[in-house]
């Protein structure tokens, strides 16, 4: 594989806080112009990592590349490397002066113009939907604003590298969008190389080229968002990507690259028809994403490999979307539109026909160690 | 009792009618305080910014050895300077015994332990993840140091304003190394002990009520500044 | 708490060790404490005059008669007395030796005139009662003293300096800048060691010194402990106690620092 | 120079000895000092939150006030205590002039303003928002005031210290209000001047690095108090 | 109307900072056990009303009252009224002190036993999910574990009143499901009255029983969430809350509740039918919800009332739906599942014929003022 050269690369990094260890040897290379996720749970590492790769913290141990050179040791040389990148943290810290202040700072410190600065920070803060704010109190701004002047801040000085803690966790969704979009033209206009930790899946999805999932201080997957969503490679990451149905069973046949897989313990359990390669005998899990779930009127004749009927459990709709809980045997979890709720008269206790395709499902091999 | 509203009489007329020896001396105080605190204030400032910042063996033992100076007396400091500038001592090369530039030397001695320390414990006021912001911005250790110093101005103030009060209003350095020469090194202070000694209790707080009138001004003055916002 | 007798001295008695001496003994002898205060003549009146000792002890004559003409003090008693000196560099710049006080301080203005970077001279300043011998002095050499201090002398940088501190350091201060200086011999004394100053006048009338003892007036000051300052008076001139002051400091100085003179005037 | 070694030894003979007087002194002078400083404490906390907390017309010049304080010459608060104390006085009907007591009453004087005015800039520094949250969850004002103290602990020990270091070095008070009495007035400072007047500069200097020791162990103390946890 | 009790009554509220008007004449009453959402643009006062009724601040004008009785001005009683209720910031502030500490302050300021508080801190930390972090610095908590650590101190009191402020805004999503399940139980089982600014949407439509949309300082609507979400009041809200189809037209005709939309000024221009009470000629703007909107092949005959062929101008997909832009003489966005994406092949110039209901149409009339 020729890829672009690696503008960071991290090699076997840990970093312990006491005797906690928080990163646990992560491996990492990020191109030129790559926008790269880090999605995990709370607590997983994400900050820190981000913390490391910004020179602000110096890791227990291993090596970090920036645009292929060691990251030294001498606090100017960092400072150097560091003026090629922009941190944006997870709680905005804003100085205690102007708005306009505060976006400036950074060009000051690089010794910008101030007319070049006055000019920059000007158009920054329209972009980010600010305008009229330059004289304000940072201090007094909302929690989203501040969130913007934060993202302002760091924008406004052109970095080679971003690096994004949650940057849209305090937004309303039409800024979040907003927000989106400047961070999206950005990587694609600059080729800015991004990293964000971010908990929004689907802001990883839309914006990442790459994603990683960090969970409890390991990086278990990395890959386009379809891998990483679609074919996790654990049950955790499963778990994690919102993969609801995760069902226990074991390969009882294999042909032509569809393997049955029995479910339950008990002898004559449900099978599910899944594309898989796992070899007959192996204990397995059989992993559904809800939205993969088409839900339709128990008089309906399926086509679809895997058709089980049942009835609903439980509906708990929010936005477009309705989460519908069906018991066939076995429990699912299906999302559908809130349209075909209404169509198909989901309620407790209707009875449906769930149906998903061969191609749906994916097949973890079950970890010894659980 | 009637000796402070005679005092106070008596200031508000030295006050008002200008008196020359007095405004002389008030000056002499200013100039000599002043220049002091501007010192110490040159060395406290980028020094506790830097001690604040590093990480280093001993930091701790450091900054308790600089609060214990807090501690120093004035006629300690008096006589150990006065000592070193003795025509005996290393440095009664210089010849500088009992003038104005001794007594500068003698003040930052003083208090330069007292803006520093105070430095320290204002910076440490400032958290931890506003400076990190600031280095993810590309701060060099300077922009951080006017960054944080910036954040702890009113701390800052008060502990600039705390040594020049020191400076203005401690005796034994300006008796022992100034020699409270009249009309050459009596300070304000040197002026109301002699009029005390001299049982001139009303001169005394007459002169003291003055002192603290210009000390009034001038922390006004400070306060107003800090409070403005720079553009 | 046992009542405590206060009294307000001057620097030159305390600062010789006298009072630490008789302290215990006149404690002994009343049952009493004896609280002493070392200030400036000045201070010490003052104490004196707002009834906040009960009795003082210094060494001006002029203010003395003041204060017990203003009804403030009941007696004047002296004591004890000993000589001023002129002290100065050992190679006497002006050529001052031998010379009586008065002669000596004309030709110290007159040549400090001419050379004030030689001729220095520190005065007390403050009021105290050796500056108040100086002020006599400069009297007795035909200046008042506002002339002195408008010479040129006084106003060069060097030459008269007025530096209000105490006795020894203004010692310490002539020493350093090579200069004369009037200083009682208690004192002197005291800070030989440190000093390269030695005595150059020495004689003369004018030079004396007396101390003497005045008890606070109680109709004044109805709070004060009149019975036990009068006490005290009694206790300085008592037969036993003159003899102890005229014989305190041989042990260290090898010579007698004081002479006792009983209630009466020194004979000049 | 030499003074400054003959000093240091002596100040090693003094303490190993345990020379009687000077332990007398020292002992008297911590107890004087120390409770006037914590007078002023007790004073100074309570009512410096109170000022921080409050907001009513006049605090800018109040606090500007205090700072001016800072400022005061031990001189002049000694002149100042002493004419209400002395028996011509208001107080003299107490009877108190040159006595321990008269002197905390002094050094309380001197001290308060600065713990005061050092306390507000202390807790200045905390968070509004933090105070919010305590709010929120249902702190009552003095709850409130505990919490802030807690936050700033560091910068208020930092000025308990001041405090603290100012009632101990300071001479003016002491001489003035206490009339440095031989064996019940005298502090340390008062020691040391009379050495310096009496032209035992080796003692006076021995006396001082005594007293700086004492300030040492002080602060040593109160800075591990001060970073221990509570639980 | 007999609704139960009201909790908090707010009446003509109005706040300024300086001469901004943040809050303008506020109206708004909430029952006891009623939980509110608040959802609104940053900056539109979410969290300046919230404080005010946390008694943080004193309004400009207008009056509050609390469990019907007028917010007294005296310290002692309103510290008697803010004890019965519990607010958690936006941005979580933890003292400088261990996490049970912080956890526990409440209660002791409320002169808990502490042998009670022991209990009730594990109890509660263990329901958050930070168990054996008790003796954890507080500051050394990632964004996640503070805003858990801030949930659990203002839960552990069990106050009549929860007022919550983003209280999601930095968890992921298994924690933010986790702690959306916990507020929901809480809501139920101790009816305690619960006002929540929120930025997610979903999070709103999922825990509250009545939102209110504030604007600029204004609570420009309040209802269920159907009212909100489906009938906005205004064309700002329909904005706001998602309705991203809004077409300019005029009522050309109008028969038995359903009236005719002829879209764009041209005077062929297409129409759209919807049921709608507006009269005939007046200046309207029919909005649809995208989720609302279904694409089929261009080879199918539709029975619904509005049915547009047009041509697909672009495809993004975030999660489990995708958002799909359609040109049928207006531009029109829908969302439909990824699997119809994939089943459908859609993507950029793709015919497809998008249908909704007249009922999915909402109509607002425009305002003069725009
Ligand atoms: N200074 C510190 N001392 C001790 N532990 C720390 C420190 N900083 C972070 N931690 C711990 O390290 C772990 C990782 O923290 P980090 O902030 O990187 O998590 P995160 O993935 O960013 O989480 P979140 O999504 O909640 O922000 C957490 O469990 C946190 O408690
Ligand atoms: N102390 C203040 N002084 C001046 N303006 C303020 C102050 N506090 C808030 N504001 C302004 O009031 C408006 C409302 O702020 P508020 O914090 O209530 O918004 P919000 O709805 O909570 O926004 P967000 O969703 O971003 O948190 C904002 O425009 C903000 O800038
Ligand atoms: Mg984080
Ligand atoms: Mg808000």
């Amino acid at each position: 594989m020729s890829r672009p050269p690696s503008m960071i690369r991290i090699t076997a990094l840990t970093h312990r806080y006491g005797d906690r260890e928080v990163l646990k040897g992560l491996d990492l290379s990020i191109s030129r112009g790559e926008t790269f996720a880090l999605i995990g749970p709370t607590g997983a590492g994400k900050t820190t990592l981000l913390r490391i790769i910004d020179l602000l913290e110096m890791p227990s141990s291993g090596e970090i590349c920036f645009d292929d050179r060691p990251v030294p040791g001498s606090g100017k040389q960092r400072l150097q490397m560091r003026r090629r990148m922009s941190l944006i943290h997870q709680k905005p810290q804003l100085f205690d002066s102007s708005v306009y202040d505060n976006v400036a700072c950074g060009l000051r410190w690089r010794g910008n113009k101030e007319t070049e600065t006055v000019r920059k920070v000007g158009s920054i803060l329209e972009t980010v939907g600010l305008d009229r704010y330059e004289g304000r109190d940072a201090r007094t701004l909302s929690g989203g604003e501040a969130q913007r002047v934060a993202l302002a801040r760091a924008l406004v000085l052109e970095p080679e590298v971003l690096l994004l803690d949650e940057p849209t966790a305090n937004l309303d969704p039409v800024s979040t969008s907003r927000i989106e979009r400047l961070i999206r033209s950005i990587a694609r206009q600059r080729s800015t190389t991004m990293i964000m930790a971010t908990h929004d899946m689907s802001q990883g999805q839309y914006l990442a080229d790459r994603i990683g999932v960090l969970i409890d201080g390991r990086l278990v997957q990395t890959g386009n968002s379809t891998e990483v969503f679609r074919s996790p490679r654990s049950e955790e990451v499963a778990g994690f990507v919102g993969m609801e149905n995760i069902i226990e069973g074991k390969v009882v046949a294999s042909a032509e690259g569809i393997a049955t897989v029995k479910t339950g313990s008990d002898p004559d359990g449900t099978t599910i028809q899944a594309v898989s390669d796992q070899p007959v005998g192996r204990e397995v899990h059989a992993c559904v994403r809800p939205e993969d779930i088409t839900l339709a009127p128990a008089t309906h004749r399926s086509s679809a490999r895997n058709s089980f009927r049942g009835t609903v459990t439980g509906v708990a709709s929010s936005g477009p979307l309705s989460r519908v809980e069906v018991d066939c045997g076995f429990a699912l979890v299906a999302l559908v539109t809130r349209l075909s709720t209404e169509e198909l008269g989901l309620e407790e206790g209707a009875a449906v026909v769930a149906d998903f395709k061969a191609t749906a499902v994916h097949v973890i091999e079950r970890s010894a160690h659980r | 009792m009637t000796e402070i509203w005679q005092g106070l009489i008596r200031a508000v007329q030295l006050l008002v009618s200008f008196d020359a020896e007095v405004v002389e001396i008030a000056a002499r105080t200013l100039r000599i305080a002043g220049t002091s605190s501007l010192l110490a204030a040159i060395i406290s400032l980028p020094l506790g910014t830097l001690i604040h910042f590093r990480q280093f063996r001993g930091k701790g033992a450091l900054i308790n050895i600089v609060q214990t100076l807090y501690f120093l007396p004035t006629v300690i400091v008096g006589l150990f300077v006065f000592v070193l500038l003795s025509r005996a001592g290393p440095l009664g090369e210089l010849g500088i015994l009992f003038t104005p530039q001794a007594m500068v030397v003698g003040q930052m001695v003083l208090i330069t332990p007292i803006m520093l320390g105070m430095t320290i414990s204002a910076l440490s006021g400032v958290r931890k993840e506003l400076l990190e912001t600031a280095t993810s911005l590309g701060a060099s250790g300077s922009q951080l140091g006017l960054l944080v110093l910036r954040e702890a101005r009113y701390a800052v103030l008060a502990a600039l304003l705390l040594g020049f009060g020191r400076a203005l209003s401690e005796l034994g350095v300006a008796m022992m190394v100034g020699g409270n020469i009249d009309g050459y090194t009596r300070m304000m202070t040197g002026a109301i002990w002699l009029a005390t000694q001299r049982g001139d209790l009303e001169l005394a707080l007459a002169l003291g009520i003055i002192l603290l009138f210009l000390a009034l001004v001038i922390s006004i003055v400070l306060n107003r500044l800090q409070q403005r916002r720079p553009q | 708490r046992v009542p405590a007798l206060k009294i307000a001295t001057t620097s030159s008695l305390y600062d010789t060790g006298l009072w630490a001496h008789l302290e215990p003994l006149f404690e002994e002898q009343h049952g009493v404490k004896l609280h002493v205060f070392r200030v400036g003549t000045g201070i010490a009146l003052d104490h004196g005059k707002r009834g906040d000792v009960d009795a003082v002890v210094i060494h001006d004559r002029t203010r003395e008669e003041e204060f017990v003409a203003g009804g403030y003090g009941v007696e004047r008693v002296p004591f004890a007395y000993n000589y001023f000196m002129i002290v100065g560099p050992e190679d006497d710049p002006a050529g001052i030796a031998g010379l009586k006080p008065e002669d000596a301080f004309r030709k110290l203005l007159e040549d400090g005139a001419q050379d004030p970077d030689r001729i220095v001279f520190i005065s007390r300043g403050d009021d105290s009662g050796t500056h108040a011998k100086e002020k006599a002095i400069w009297q007795a050499a035909g200046f008042a003293y506002h002339e002195v201090q408008e010479s040129s002398w006084s106003k060069a940088r060097d030459g008269y300096v007025k530096a209000a501190r105490g006795m020894g350091p203004t010692l310490l201060m002539a020493n350093e800048k090579g200069a004369y200086t009037l200083t009682d011999n208690g004192t002197f004394l005291a800070y030989k060691g440190n000093l390269e100053l030695v005595p150059i006048v020495e004689t003369g009338a004018m030079l004396l010194n007396e101390y003497s003892v005045i008890a606070v007036n109680p109709d004044r000051h109805p709070g004060t402990n009149a019975e036990m300052a009068g006490n005290l008076v009694e206790f300085l001139t008592s037969p036993d106690i003159q003899d102890i002051i005229g014989s305190y400091g041989v042990d260290e100085y090898g010579v007698p620092l004081f002479s006792p003179c009983a209630g009466a005037e020194p004979g000049e």
